[in-house]
């Protein structure tokens, strides 16, 4: 079962990392198999940044993700550019405080996590990213908590890894509270109530 | 044959990158000194080469060009250590010389060339293959040398620790032909225990000074080598030479020099021959491919097995010296060769000339910047199989 | 009796006349003789002047020609 | 007169030629045999392990020189003696390393190196033959070619000024400056030799007569000529600031040691830097094992 995973943002965001985690989950902690390949601009700071991810069970040969099952967007622009090419029945993730959701396209799921907010309740806003790691681990299920939570750990230096896991535990319950409580997200229908509430 | 040291092996499973494994592969071979100037996608490797060498009694010298790190790369294998230098598409360029020195010296290094899209300046942080005849034929002269093209993060570890011992084993310049979306591409790698590492150690001098000939051809008409500062005087230089090494231009020395440069590398043709095949046997066509495009070609030959057309593929995982036998043995099998490559056509015009009208060959150009769409590969392979 | 001497090796020579000119003592002089590159080797003219400091020889740009002092008797005869 | 053979002596310059690479290529008047005498007896003068020696040149006529010394030679390509000398340090830094070679070769397409390994205060010696021409390629203008000097590539006289080294790596971070001529071979011999015990960027140019490239061209005479011209001309002003050296055609050739300081080396300065994330591995026995694996990656 492959699946191709977008993530986007602006630099700073820790986007790459935030792949780099997924795919370490997957393909170490899980025994499959994940490719992760970035988009940048020339900027250093601040310009768009962009991973692909492919994971599966099979190893994955072609690299790249033009029509992502998975779109997780955290920046305005990243919407704009990405949302456009998501699969029909695809999953869209979105940071809510930074995206205005505009002409979102039909026949898709839709998640909405205000990460930033979260990040800074918990002292530090550039684990926005993590906290975006436990969301997208809650909704998608494509990697498994335990999975999720090892890569977490290690691929954050050790006196932050308390912080990052308090981060992953918000976002992943926040995904979990919002599946619980909203209709089915298993039809491929309508563009899902979530939606409104964040919009 | 010698093992890695267990005291620098990263040892382990990890989630890099292609240039990342690789510095963790140059570092597993044995190299704990490199030298470079920072050319994107490239310069992870020596970044991260640079945070790892000096605990392991290393040295990483960023130079002031391209020029610069190609030439202290040697001298620093010159005063008895491994090294190796890495580049993309206008440091490569730059690098040509002394790429024509090593092979003239016998220098054993490895030049790596994340390759980026080009001529000029061209796409900095997009993946092209476009320096593969560079690495063939580069450099002004006549020379041989090996190029290797990796496919994934973990051959840029493992082919990376090949690239070191085929320097070692036949003392020529090794080129290690990645590209961006390999470079950059972060998977699964497998670092096995250091004691599953073989590593070539250098032909050193046998014999005392007093009898020594520094390029006297040896086993394999490889010459052994001795260094600075162990009392041999050894005298190293780009003219053409005799087995003093002294300087001896005329038609005879070169007639003695070159054509055995050539030959230590071809009379190993068969060890040379790495590739990576399957279905060869009953193919009607064959995709022969390397590098990225090669995974990109694997999911073309599939999609064209799912419509029952009986599709082989052929990997050169080393791509110079070209797997000459093979191909002629292949040709008069198959009704089409097809070759796509991330450039304008550049490995092909060897496949054609190997196939030698016994088949048709079918190039499948891309300008790069990114990688081929497998429907354009299937297509083509349709194409070869009518 | 000078302190020292010259030797040359005529087949190096080039006949630039370095050591000719800054022989301090003006021993030198290039020769008539031609060696087998056609260069005029140089050789003593004053002999006895010579003390053997070997400025010839850090002149010589084709090491053809040194001077070495004489060793003295005492040390000629323990050499005996 | 008795024979050398006789007296068991030798030519003391020999101790450190391949003499079987003797007849030279350099012309009849060339002054670069000249500095290779200053050069040897300055080696030889010293406590100095020659196994420990090792001697690198450029292309060029100067470049030759490394080919005659009987001690590491390395002939490498044009402008890039100064780099790979730098890598033969880094990676044995026992060795003494002497870059010996020529002005075209060191100062215009090596020139980069030239200052970079003077920033770095890379612990070589380098002796930058100054013939003031592309002599090997047949005497085109040279960075140092004198202004208004007739040269093949400057037929109606050359109208580029000369670059004035001492300064230049003396700004550049050399912590030893010289200037000599060819004919002051004792001097030469001295300053090489201190030249030869001081750690850190050592640069010494020492100027030479070119009677067939340079001179001829420009009616200066011959050889001899030019090292009489050295004579007349020269002026020695130890410690003068090497902003007051610049060679002007026909005037004053100030000579000398100009820089003398101490500045740490780049491999000093590379180890207090990095400190105890630096180490000299011993070699490791190959038994030992090795568990787990770093998280670094």
């Amino acid at each position: 079962m492959l699946k191709e995973i977008r993530i986007a943002g602006f630099g700073g965001q820790g986007v790459i990392l935030s792949a780099h985690i997924l795919g370490r989950a997957v393909s170490i902690h899980e025994g499959g198999f994940a490719t992760m390949t970035q988009n940048y601009g020339p900027e250093a700071r601040g310009g768009a940044a962009s991973a692909a991810l492919v994971i599966s069970d099979q190893p994955v040969l072609f690299p790249y993700v033009s029509n992502p099952d998975i779109l997780v967007v955290m920046s305005q622009e990243a919407f704009t550019r990405y949302t456009p090419e998501l699969k029909e029945g695809g999953v869209l993730i979105v940071e809510e405080d930074l995206v205005r959701m505009e002409n979102v396209p039909q026949h898709i799921k839709v998640y909405s996590i205000p990460a930033t907010r979260f990040a800074e309740e918990l002292g530090k806003k550039m684990v926005l990213n993590v906290v975006m790691v436990g969301f997208f681990c809650a909704i998608t299920e494509a990697v498994s908590y335990d999975a999720c939570r090892k890569a977490v750990i290690d691929s954050v230096p050790e006196k932050f890894q308390k912080l990052n896991l308090d981060a992953f535990e918000n976002g992943y319950g926040f995904g979990k509270n919002l599946l619980a409580k909203g209709p089915s997200k298993e039809e491929d229908t309508e563009p899902v109530s979530v939606l409104e509430s964040a919009s | 044959m010698m093992h890695a040291d267990p005291n620098c092996v990263l040892t382990g499973t990890h989630f890099m990158n292609g240039d990342a494994a690789c510095c963790e592969g140059a570092i597993a071979a044995g190299a704990r000194f490199a030298a470079g100037y920072p050319i994107t996608p490239s310069t992870e490797v020596v970044e991260r080469f640079a945070a790892r060498v000096p605990k392991i009694g290393g040295i990483f010298i960023q130079m002031e060009d391209e020029l610069a790190a190609s030439i202290t790369l040697q001298g620093m294998v010159w005063a008895g250590a491994k090294s190796f230098t890495v580049t993309s598409g206008p440091g490569y360029s730059l690098m040509m010389e002394h790429i024509g020195f090593a092979a003239m010296t016998e220098t054993p290094c490895v030049f790596v060339n994340v390759q980026r899209g080009g001529p000029s300046t061209g796409l900095p942080t997009l993946p092209a293959q476009g320096d593969m005849m560079q690495a063939r034929f580069g450099s002004h002269g006549d020379y041989s040398t090996i190029s290797l093209v990796p496919n994934s993060p973990q051959e840029c570890f493992s082919l990376t620790v090949k690239a070191f011992n085929l320097a070692e084993k036949f003392r020529v310049p090794v080129m290690f032909m990645m590209d961006e979306c390999v470079g950059h591409m972060t998977e699964k790698v497998v670092i096995p225990d250091a004691k599953e590492i073989e590593v070539t150690p250098r032909r050193h001098a046998s014999k005392p000074p007093s009898e020594f000939l520094l390029f006297e051809p040896g086993e394999e008409l490889v010459p052994e080598m001795a260094h600075a500062g162990e009392g041999y005087k050894v005298y190293v230089t780009g003219l053409t030479h005799d087995k003093r090494g002294y300087p001896l231009m005329n038609p005879a020395s070169q007639k003695e020099l070159i054509p055995r440069l050539f030959e230590k590398i071809s009379r190993a043709a068969d060890e040379l021959t790495i590739v990576e095949s399957e279905g060869l046997e009953d193919a009607d066509v064959v995709v022969v491919s390397y590098g990225i495009t090669s995974r990109v070609a694997q999911r073309a030959i599939e999609m064209a097995r799912a419509k029952g057309l009986k599709v082989g593929k052929l990997r050169l995982i080393c791509v110079w010296p070209f797997p000459e036998k093979l191909i002629r043995e292949l040709a008069p099998k198959v009704k089409a060769l097809v070759m796509p490559e991330l450039n304008m056509g550049q490995v092909v015009i060897e496949l054609e000339r190997c196939a030698g009208g016994q088949c048709k060959v079918i190039s499948v150009p891309h300008p790069g910047g990114t990688v081929h769409k497998p429907a354009d590969i299937l297509a083509a392979i349709e194409r070869g199989a009518q | 009796m000078p302190k020292g001497s010259v030797a040359v090796t005529a087949e190096r020579c080039k006949g630039c006349g370095f050591c000719v000119e800054f022989c301090p003592t003006h021993v030198l002089e290039l020769s008539n003789a031609f060696n087998a590159k056609g260069y005029h080797p140089p050789h003593m003219v004053n002999a006895e002047k010579c003390s053997g400091c070997n400025l010839c020889g850090m002149y010589c740009p084709d090491f053809a020609i040194f001077g070495y002092r004489f060793p003295d008797a005492k040390n000629q005869k323990k050499e005996a | 007169m008795s024979t050398t053979a006789d007296l068991h002596i030798h030519n003391p310059v020999e101790d450190v030629l391949r003499k079987e690479r003797i007849p030279t290529i350099w012309c009849p008047g060339c002054g670069i045999g000249t500095t290779v005498n200053s050069f040897a007896a300055a080696l030889l003068g010293q406590d100095i392990d020659l196994k420990k020696t090792a001697i690198v040149s450029g292309i060029g006529c100067s470049g030759r020189v490394s080919g005659y010394m009987a001690l590491d030679s390395f002939h490498t390509t044009h402008g890039r003696a100064i780099p790979f000398a730098t890598g033969l340090k880094l990676a044995n830094p026992e060795l003494n390393v002497i870059v010996y070679s020529g002005d075209g070769d060191l100062t215009s397409i090596g020139g980069n190196h030239l200052i970079h390994a003077a920033r770095r205060n890379m612990d070589i010696m380098v002796v930058c033959v100054n013939n003031m021409i592309y002599a090997m390629t047949g005497g085109q203008a040279a960075a140092t070619t004198p202004g208004n000097s007739i040269t093949t590539t400057s037929p109606f006289g050359s109208f580029e000024p000369e670059i004035c080294l001492p300064q230049l790596v003396d700004a550049a971070g050399a912590v030893f400056v010289a200037r000599w001529t060819a004919y002051h071979v004792k001097q030469l011999e001295r300053t090489m030799a201190k030249a030869l015990k001081k750690k850190g960027f050592r640069f010494i140019e020492v100027l030479t007569p070119c009677p067939t490239l340079y001179q001829r061209r420009n009616n200066m005479g011959d050889g001899l000529a030019a090292m009489v011209d050295y004579k007349n001309r020269s002026k020695i002003r130890n410690g003068a600031p090497t902003y007051e050296v610049a060679l002007e055609p026909g005037g004053e050739i100030v000579v000398g040691e100009f820089v003398d300081r101490e500045r740490e080396d780049y491999l000093t300065r590379m180890r207090r830097q990095l400190g105890t994330n630096y180490s000299e591995l011993p070699p490791q026995p190959e038994e030992e094992e090795q568990e787990g694996c770093c998280s670094s990656c």
